[in-house]
């Protein structure tokens, strides 16, 4: 028998058969696709994330964790309006102009996405304007940029600087990360938050939209 | 044509040892490297800067003062040499002009020190691999392959003694494969793609070598696929058993270098280095704890059981209590140095080779396929095969195989999880061909088609 | 009743080793230093930063994290123990909260790492000498004391394990004396004012360690006279045989501190820790090229021949590429002391020890006077008398005469000038007499009285 | 026979009793006192700097050497109106409030006075109100600050706000200098400028005066 129990603990082995198996029997006995997903989906991967920060679970398995979620999301999508989506919010993500380094932000997409935020990721070697563009064009809560050189973490000083040119500063939180960035360097430059790695920057997410709109957002 | 490896350069494990190597290097000033004595190799890099027509000037003198500031400590603990290694910031080697200025500024600051304290250097020149600025990566032509020739070029005729580069070859396929711990697609970016680049590149950076006077093609580093793998296991985000043999994996791929004519030492973050060494008996170079200020690592002793220069990876130019942090690290390197030539002075290079094994081995999968016997068992496996990819699968396997025993003999700490992912993997490789083609025909629908261009690779 | 040492702790120099000491001491946590282990000790310090009540949260959540960092590393790394030393900066001491409020943070975290990882620690509590705020000092009562008594005294009661203290009874007429090379006042400063400070001052702390439960007297360093003697040497600005000779004649000054009943292990930067060792068979601690990043030394490898924990010194909390300076700093000490344990481990301590000296003793007088036979050697006589003073006079000479025959040997590399040095300062020895207050009254005129009061010397 | 050349060598020799000889030798001859100051005494300095920057001398032999022309001195100072006295410039220096170091700032002042330079100690742990009123007495072209602590570096910053607040930041050239303090640190906080150690001080010195007032006053 499907029960939302069993969705959770199947996004929580990652099996990707057995949940479109278990979803569909829940759909069809017309349960509330809104609360499959928070009840089912998102609930499995609210008990991955702890383990993962724990370090009970691999990245790889968070990431089949959050495949089995979209697997299952596929199947009650169609069954809701885009603006009843459950979603913590929306943060565009790119490597800053000149760098080219991404595994460490796509582990941050990856996080950010298994923990039902709305990611549009602008890759890497992303130009000011384009960081500007896409938050005019996706609204976004939140922009994270991340720099892995010593020689372009200026270019996180200078995107933030574009941003306020074009008056859309005050629209977003902006959070930033990589290995030679550091809180110091973040408040220097006025960024919102910094975070060490993917795996706390989800934390740090969750309080810069809880800062955004209360307590409401986190508990989506 | 290509050199064949077919057999190890040692018949004695015993004669495997840091700081030398059958196959010893002369540099310009005199340094013999591989000939008895490990050199320290410092790198380091700027601070948060920009780099652009108005700031080059500063960061020019940044390099100045890092440059001094490195080899006047040299010569006060009396190192019987230094390499020091340039390896460039993007900026820099996609304006070669940049790059072009540091390097002599690099090359006359060690000529000056040869005057004044009669110090021994020598220059490995590192250009970074700019072709994957390019996306998808475009690596036989094209703007940023010419500004790297370039750069390269000019350095080689300026009077760089080495030149190297950490290519990146198949990465584009190898990084969704690290965090997926993947390893079929990660041997396909490494046994395939890389292998396949590395004969292409190094072809070309041999030749290039050939323009200087005394000037050497050193060797390559798979930094972003094997050490990324490391990086991630430290941070616990994929199992160490995989990261121990994605190491391993990138043995074959660096062997090619060698193959096309590199002399050594290989590249200091190319842990695959003991296994090279064992092979072609070129020299190695190596990094492990006086490098941690770059990257923390559980194999901070072992890297140096087999090392022919000992390296700190990179540092920025930032002040500690005592002094710039380059030059912190130029004195640990030497410290580190003078404790295994003094044992090599005593004729207990073996005894002291064994000590630092022994510190690390059974502490983690990553330090216990760098033990010198577990490189020669299986070194003495790959060199059955010519076939580059072939040789890429076999360490696969062998490595696999190494883990499960020495996990089962309790003669490495292991995670409750890590044999599982060995049963895993040795699955997946099991459903790996033998021939290359045949493999790539077979994953072609897996991979993700917008990230790399086959026939960049000959595919 | 003081302890009296009339004869060295040894028999064998091939017992007097790293790891492991005639009188080890055993901490709460159970790590037993001196019983044949060595362990890493750990020391780090703020960034740049104002400390006041509104900005003494945010030190305390560096500190915080600084000291999850450390030891979550240093778990990772499996190392049997880490010794955790607090050095307060001024302010923690002349406002005791803060300096209290920062050691139970450090205690707390060792706690949830005990239970979180099984990691054993303990703590070394180390308030600043406050007393040479006053100008000049007074150090025997007065606010400072006060509230550097009150900081000690809290500590012991929240959990420290070790307390020390760099101790500055003498500086005052010690820091001229050093700049100007001067033997005769350098003599007069550690050897009378010094060591008469250090039996009022450690007479107190024995007590205070005693209202602890487990918690000991550690032992003081001559920081501030003999580490600034090599830092000036090492810059070249004053002789190198003037620093080594410093180095010893600071030994019978921190002996008074186990007289008094200190039982080690004597603090870090106190590189007479070897004689002190040789002489009481406490554990020391020492520091030596992984302190780099607090001070460049001549002597990066010897210092840890005979090492029972082995530390930073000490720094601060910034970022390298890896990670936090201070978790590099654990990483490095941490392999540095798997090297040496895993040689006490195959029974090749003495072979490890005899490279460490190898390493270092021929190249510097510094690292000479370390060299475990002639620590043996002068300490040997210097047992002899029990008259502090005589002590300090008789550790110049001996040194002096062990540098004139090792330079003259060919043993040790000295500078062209190193000779004459040595030759003036054994004409200035040989001027003074063999009684303390005689001395002073020969030196009295020479003094600069503002700089300093007799009274609180028992002068 | 004394010579201005023979003063020179015994400044260099750092020879205390022959000093007195030589130079009343000079001044019986009714020698110049400003030529026995400038061609005699200061030239010997003039020697003993470079050898002390190029390691050849120890820091006591040049201070033997800095007495020694003390010595000189003494006997034709009188001898010259105190405006004429020949002098670099006038430089104050202290340790910061709350920082006890004084060892370098000692050294330092000793190379500045041995370099021609009248030099005004404040000592350690100096107060920032201490500086100012230090300034406002003594007038001098450069103010120097150490600081050798993390925690005390802070107090040059404030230091510099408390001479702009009083007015005076502008007549001053301000230096800096100590273990945790660096060109950066130094360029922060708006200093005009940053030396290593004492031994480099000297030349720093030398360029903010020639900035103060060219060329002349090097060669003073
Ligand atoms: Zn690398
Ligand atoms: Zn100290
Ligand atoms: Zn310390």
């Amino acid at each position: 028998m499907a029960t939302l129990e069993n969705v959770s603990q199947c996004v929580l082995d990652g099996d990707l058969d057995e949940i479109k198996v278990l979803v569909q029997a829940l759909i069809d006995e017309g349960m509330d696709p809104i609360k499959i997903i928070n009840e089912g989906l998102i609930a499995g991967m609210n008990i991955v994330a702890p383990l993962f920060k724990s370090g009970e679970m691999f990245v790889p398995e968070v990431m089949e964790s959050a495949d089995t979620m979209n697997e299952g999301m596929k199947l009650v999508k169609p069954l809701i309006m885009d603006a009843d989506m459950p979603s913590k919010g929306k943060i565009i993500i790119g490597t800053v102009n000149g760098d080219l380094h991404d595994i460490g932000k796509n582990l941050l997409i990856m996080m950010m996405e298994s923990n039902g935020y709305v990611v549009v990721d602008l890759g890497v070697d992303v130009k000011e304007e384009d960081f500007v563009a896409a938050v005019k064009k996706h609204q976004p809560e939140i922009v994270g940029m991340s720099s892995l050189l010593t020689t372009t973490m200026m270019k996180i000083d200078s995107t933030i600087k574009q941003l306020i040119k074009e008056g859309v500063r005050d629209q977003v939180k902006v959070i930033i990360g990589g290995a030679p960035v550091t809180q110091e360097f973040a408040d220097d430059i006025g960024a919102d938050g910094y975070s060490e790695d993917a795996s706390t920057a989800v934390d740090l997410c969750d309080r810069m939209m809880y800062e955004i709109c209360g307590q409401q957002a986190i508990s989506a | 044509m290509a050199k064949k490896f077919n057999q190890l350069a040692y018949r004695n494990l015993d004669d495997f040892v840091y700081g030398s190597s059958p196959k010893p290097v002369t540099t310009k000033s005199g340094m013999v490297i591989g000939g008895g004595t490990v050199y320290p190799e410092i790198n380091f890099t700027l601070p948060g800067m920009d780099i652009n027509d108005s700031t080059i000037k500063k960061a020019a003198t940044i390099y100045s003062n890092i440059i001094d500031g490195v080899l006047k400590r040299a010569a006060e603990l009396y190192t019987p040499g230094v390499l020091v290694e340039y390896e460039t910031l993007p900026d820099f080697t996609e304006h070669p002009k940049y790059g072009i200025e540091i390097n002599r500024i690099l090359i006359n600051s060690m000529k000056e020190a040869a005057e004044k304290y009669g110090l021994k250097t020598a220059i490995r020149t590192t250009p970074n691999d700019l072709r994957e600025m390019n996306r998808p990566p475009v690596m036989r032509s094209g703007k940023y392959w010419d500004t790297m020739l370039e750069l390269f070029e000019q350095s080689v005729k300026d009077g760089s003694d080495f030149i190297s580069i950490e290519s990146t070859g198949g990465k584009e396929i190898n990084d969704s494969a690290l965090v997926k711990a993947d390893i079929r697609k990660a041997i396909f970016a490494l046994g395939v793609l890389g292998c396949r680049d590395m004969e292409f590149l190094w072809k070309n950076l041999v030749d290039i070598a050939g323009l200087g006077k005394d000037c050497y093609a050193a060797g390559d580093s798979a930094c972003g696929f094997a050490n990324t793998a490391m990086v991630l296991a430290e941070k616990g985000f994929i199992p160490h058993v995989f990261a121990a043999v994605i190491r391993v994996i990138a043995v074959p791929r660096a062997l090619v270098a060698f193959e096309q004519g590199a002399v050594g030492p290989s590249k200091d973050c190319a842990y695959e280095g003991p296994f090279i060494k064992a092979i072609t008996g070129c020299p190695i170079s190596m990094e492990g704890k006086s490098a941690a200020g770059a990257h923390l690592s559980p194999i901070g002793n072992i890297a140096a059981a087999v090392a022919d220069t000992w390296s700190n990876e990179s540092i920025q130019q930032v002040k500690l209590l005592s002094e710039m942090a380059p030059i912190v690290g130029m004195e640990q390197l030497i410290y580190d140095c003078r404790l295994m030539n003094a044992a090599t002075e005593n004729g207990q290079q073996l005894i002291f080779r064994d000590l630092l094994v022994k510190s690390d081995a059974a502490l983690d999968v990553q330090a216990y396929v760098l033990k010198p016997d577990v490189v020669f068992r299986i070194s003495a496996e790959l060199v059955k095969t010519q076939d580059n990819f072939l040789r890429t699968k076999m360490a696969a396997q062998l490595t696999v195989a190494e883990l499960k025993k020495a996990i089962n003999e309790g003669k490495v700490k292991s995670d409750k999880r890590d044999m599982k992912w060995l049963d895993k993997m040795q699955k997946q490789i099991d459903t790996i061909p033998d021939d290359a083609i045949e493999f790539y025909n077979q994953i072609k629908s897996e991979l993700d088609m917008d990230k790399f261009i086959p026939s960049e690779y000959g595919l």
